[in-house]
């Protein structure tokens, strides 16, 4: 099962700053453990994908982004999703505060 | 005066400020032995007492006399005491030995990088002692200057009685030629701490 | 980490090139501000949460109930009020000493079984480190406040203070070998020197933490028991008098400063 | 419960259970190049101009090389994607963010570097061109080692 994810969406300056939090272990090839990281991570703002983003290995173990969409409202719906190599994902929603 | 002091202590024994020993006392019933880590090392030697109960400033005199019985416990290999630079480089880097997670017997480091700047291409560094960068382009390397650094590094304490540095040869720490090769590492004109 | 990783980290002094050390520290306080900026520590008190909500042990009781010192169930700014005396107790206990005699009260489960496995790792935390998170999450904004007034709170206090100078081991150290000087290092790691207030409130004020290094979760029990092993000593007991002792005098030494954890270490 | 009814109740679950796999997309040939030159010609980038309107944040010298942090700005009008390689890694591209309409063109990210390295900033602006500026930032060793 995939571990909990976290966000946070506020209004600044006019725009909306997010910022996610991912539980993954993001274990490398070099690690000698199995290959296991995020390929695809996904932004929806009100359902629609404002940002589609393929990552490696390289990125560290509990990944942690942050993001800013244009301008933005209170209660405006962003979703954040995540797709690893072995097939499992996790999404999470929040409004923006 | 005494007499009721000594009762008020005994009434009211939390108030007292615990002693070494006191203290020795509740890590003996508070710790265990753990991996090469037995519980003889919490039982303090001489020193560490004196050093515990002065705060790392003990009176002169007494200094100098532990000093001396210190300097004893040296055992000064004979000829040159210049080791192999690189294989010391390793050994400086090295902050693993004698914890209850290392393997007894595997290779022990010396930790210098922790406290000490060497070589200056080394960026990590602590400053817990002094910089040693230059060390022996400064000092030279002849025999008196390798017998000090080797002395040292055997036992600081006879040295400086409340050195927080700790006494890698007398503790078992580090072997003859370990300490040899730090030396080397300090005083060779090829190591990276003399460039 | 893993140890390939690690030893390629290692090997970088033969190849990282001279630096000016005001350069170095300007650069290592913004990368740790950077890095702090996002911290997974908020993963843990999610999983915390829900642990604290968990039925457990033979008497299927979740920790709900569990006094934290201002009563069954209070957790907002219980953790600022730590360590305290407990009566139903007789001894002073911090958070974790404190979870662990819930444990065994509230849930039924034995010492062995709770502090079988007290220390996790990135892959795997601990309950007492979850549990941690949570909690001290809910005295986010409150001054610490440590308890100062109970006769076993002054003893604590006094016996943490004279274990900060008890020089012993084959090193010799005592906490003070490495915090009892200010401005001093190891490596680039700046160690605060805890008998001042000054360099205490902000520890207070950040611990647990989530710890960068390992992508883990740390409370100060398991700094207590680390810097023990660091000082090449035996292992302190979990809970024991002597660690919550130390917990004791650095958190009073640094009362009074709001806490803003958890935080991030190195 | 009948056959008919049990396999489209299987189906539907299975959609619902991956709805993002069935979209995504993972360029295996860049992110599996091994050098930073291969990694830029796998996302059709290889030779970006320089450009000095993309802004790298990051520290000069990371404490730990598990964890980079980089924030990465683009002031080039019309920017649709950004990428971040990193020079010296065993597979130097770290990811590509797509930017659509309603985002901008920022992110900030963690990542891990081997050694001390350059880390490249290539981004895909108006008229479908390519820029990059780069940064080096120095891993150490923290700690005591023990």
């Amino acid at each position: 099962m995939a571990g909990p994810m976290k966000m946070r969406a506020t209004l600044a300056g006019g725009n909306t700053e997010v910022r996610v939090l991912m539980t993954h272990p993001m274990t490398t090839a070099q690690s000698g453990q199995p290959l296991h990281f995020i390929q695809n991570v996904t932004v929806k703002l009100n359902g629609r994908a404002v940002i589609e983003a393929e990552v490696s290995q390289a990125v560290s173990r509990n990944p942690v982004f942050s993001f800013r969409l244009k301008g933005g409202a209170k209660g405006d719906k962003i979703e954040v999703a995540w797709l690893d190599n072995k097939g499992e994902s996790n999404k999470i929603e929040t409004a923006v505060a | 005066m005494k007499l009721l002091l000594l009762l008020l202590v005994q009434i009211f024994p939390a108030l007292a400020q615990p002693t070494p020993k006191d203290v020795e006392k509740v890590m003996q019933r508070d710790f265990h032995a753990r991996g090469q880590a037995g519980m003889e090392r919490v039982v303090q030697d001489g020193i560490q007492r004196v050093c515990t109960e002065t705060h790392d400033r003990p009176p002169a005199e007494l200094a100098k006399r532990l000093e001396a019985d210190q300097m004893k416990t040296v055992a000064f290999p004979q000829g040159s005491l210049i080791g192999d630079w690189k294989r010391g480089e390793r050994i400086a880097q090295n902050g693993r030995g004698m914890q209850w997670t290392d393997a007894p017997g595997a290779p022990t480091g010396g930790s210098c990088y922790n406290c000490h700047q060497l070589s200056p291409k080394e960026i990590s560094f602590g400053t817990i002692g002094p910089s040693l960068a230059g060390f022996g382009a400064k000092r030279g390397s002849g025999p008196d200057m390798q017998r000090y650094v080797y002395g040292k590094i055997y036992n600081a304490k006879a040295y400086s009685l409340c050195s927080q540095m700790p006494r890698l040869g007398y503790s078992g720490t580090l072997t003859e030629q370990q300490i040899k090769d730090l030396v080397g590492l300090l005083l060779d004109p090829a190591s990276p701490v003399n460039q | 980490m893993t140890r390939a990783f690690a030893a390629i980290l290692i090997t970088c002094f033969g190849f990282c090139a001279p630096a000016r050390a005001q350069d170095v520290k300007t650069e290592i306080e913004r990368y740790r501000q950077m890095v702090s900026e996002g911290s997974p520590a908020e993963l843990f008190e999610v999983e915390g949460e829900a642990l604290w909500k968990k039925p457990q042990g033979p008497k299927q009781a979740a920790l709900e109930k569990c006094d934290l010192g201002l009563g069954p169930g209070v957790l907002k700014g219980a953790y600022a009020a730590l360590p305290r005396y407990f009566k139903d107790a007789d001894r002073v206990m911090d958070l974790e000493t404190r979870l662990l005699h819930c444990m065994t009260t509230l849930q039924g489960r034995s010492r062995e079984e709770a502090t079988q496995r007290v220390f996790g790792n990135a892959d795997r935390p601990s309950e007492m480190e979850s549990l941690s998170a949570y909690v001290a999450a809910q005295s986010r904004g409150m001054k610490m406040a440590p308890g100062e007034s109970h006769p076993k709170e002054k003893a604590a206090y006094e016996l943490g203070r004279a274990l900060y100078f008890q020089r012993a081991g084959p090193w010799d150290f005592a906490c003070t070998s490495c915090h009892g000087e200010e401005g001093k290092r190891i490596r680039l790691q700046e160690l605060p020197v805890l008998l001042k207030p000054e360099n205490a409130r902000s520890v207070v004020a950040t611990w647990p933490a989530y710890r960068i290094s390992t992508s883990g979760f740390i409370t100060m029990q398991w700094r207590m028991n680390n810097c023990y092993q660091q000082m090449r000593m035996p292992e302190p007991a979990f809970g024991s008098d002597a660690t919550v002792a130390l917990i004791h005098f650095i958190t009073v030494t640094g009362k009074g400063e709001v806490y803003s954890g958890p935080g991030n270490k190195r | 419960m009948n056959r008919l009814r049990r396999t489209l109740l299987g189906a539907l679950a299975a959609l619902l259970a991956k709805p993002l796999a069935a979209l995504a997309t993972w360029n295996e040939s860049a992110f599996g190049a091994k050098t930073p030159q291969d990694a830029l010609k796998g996302i059709g980038a290889a030779n970006p101009t320089a450009s000095k309107e993309i802004v790298i944040d990051a520290p000069q010298i990371a404490e730990n090389g598990a964890v980079v942090p980089i924030e990465i700005v683009s002031n080039l009008p019309g920017t649709s994607s950004i990428a971040v390689v990193l020079e010296k890694n065993p597979f130097p591209l770290a990811a590509k963010f797509e930017f659509k309409e309603g985002a901008l063109p920022y992110l900030k990210l963690n990542v891990k570097m081997a050694e001390t390295s350059d880390v490249r900033v290539v981004v895909a602006a108006a008229g479908g061109r390519y820029y990059s500026a780069s940064r080096e930032i120095k891993v150490t060793i923290g700690g005591c080692g023990g």
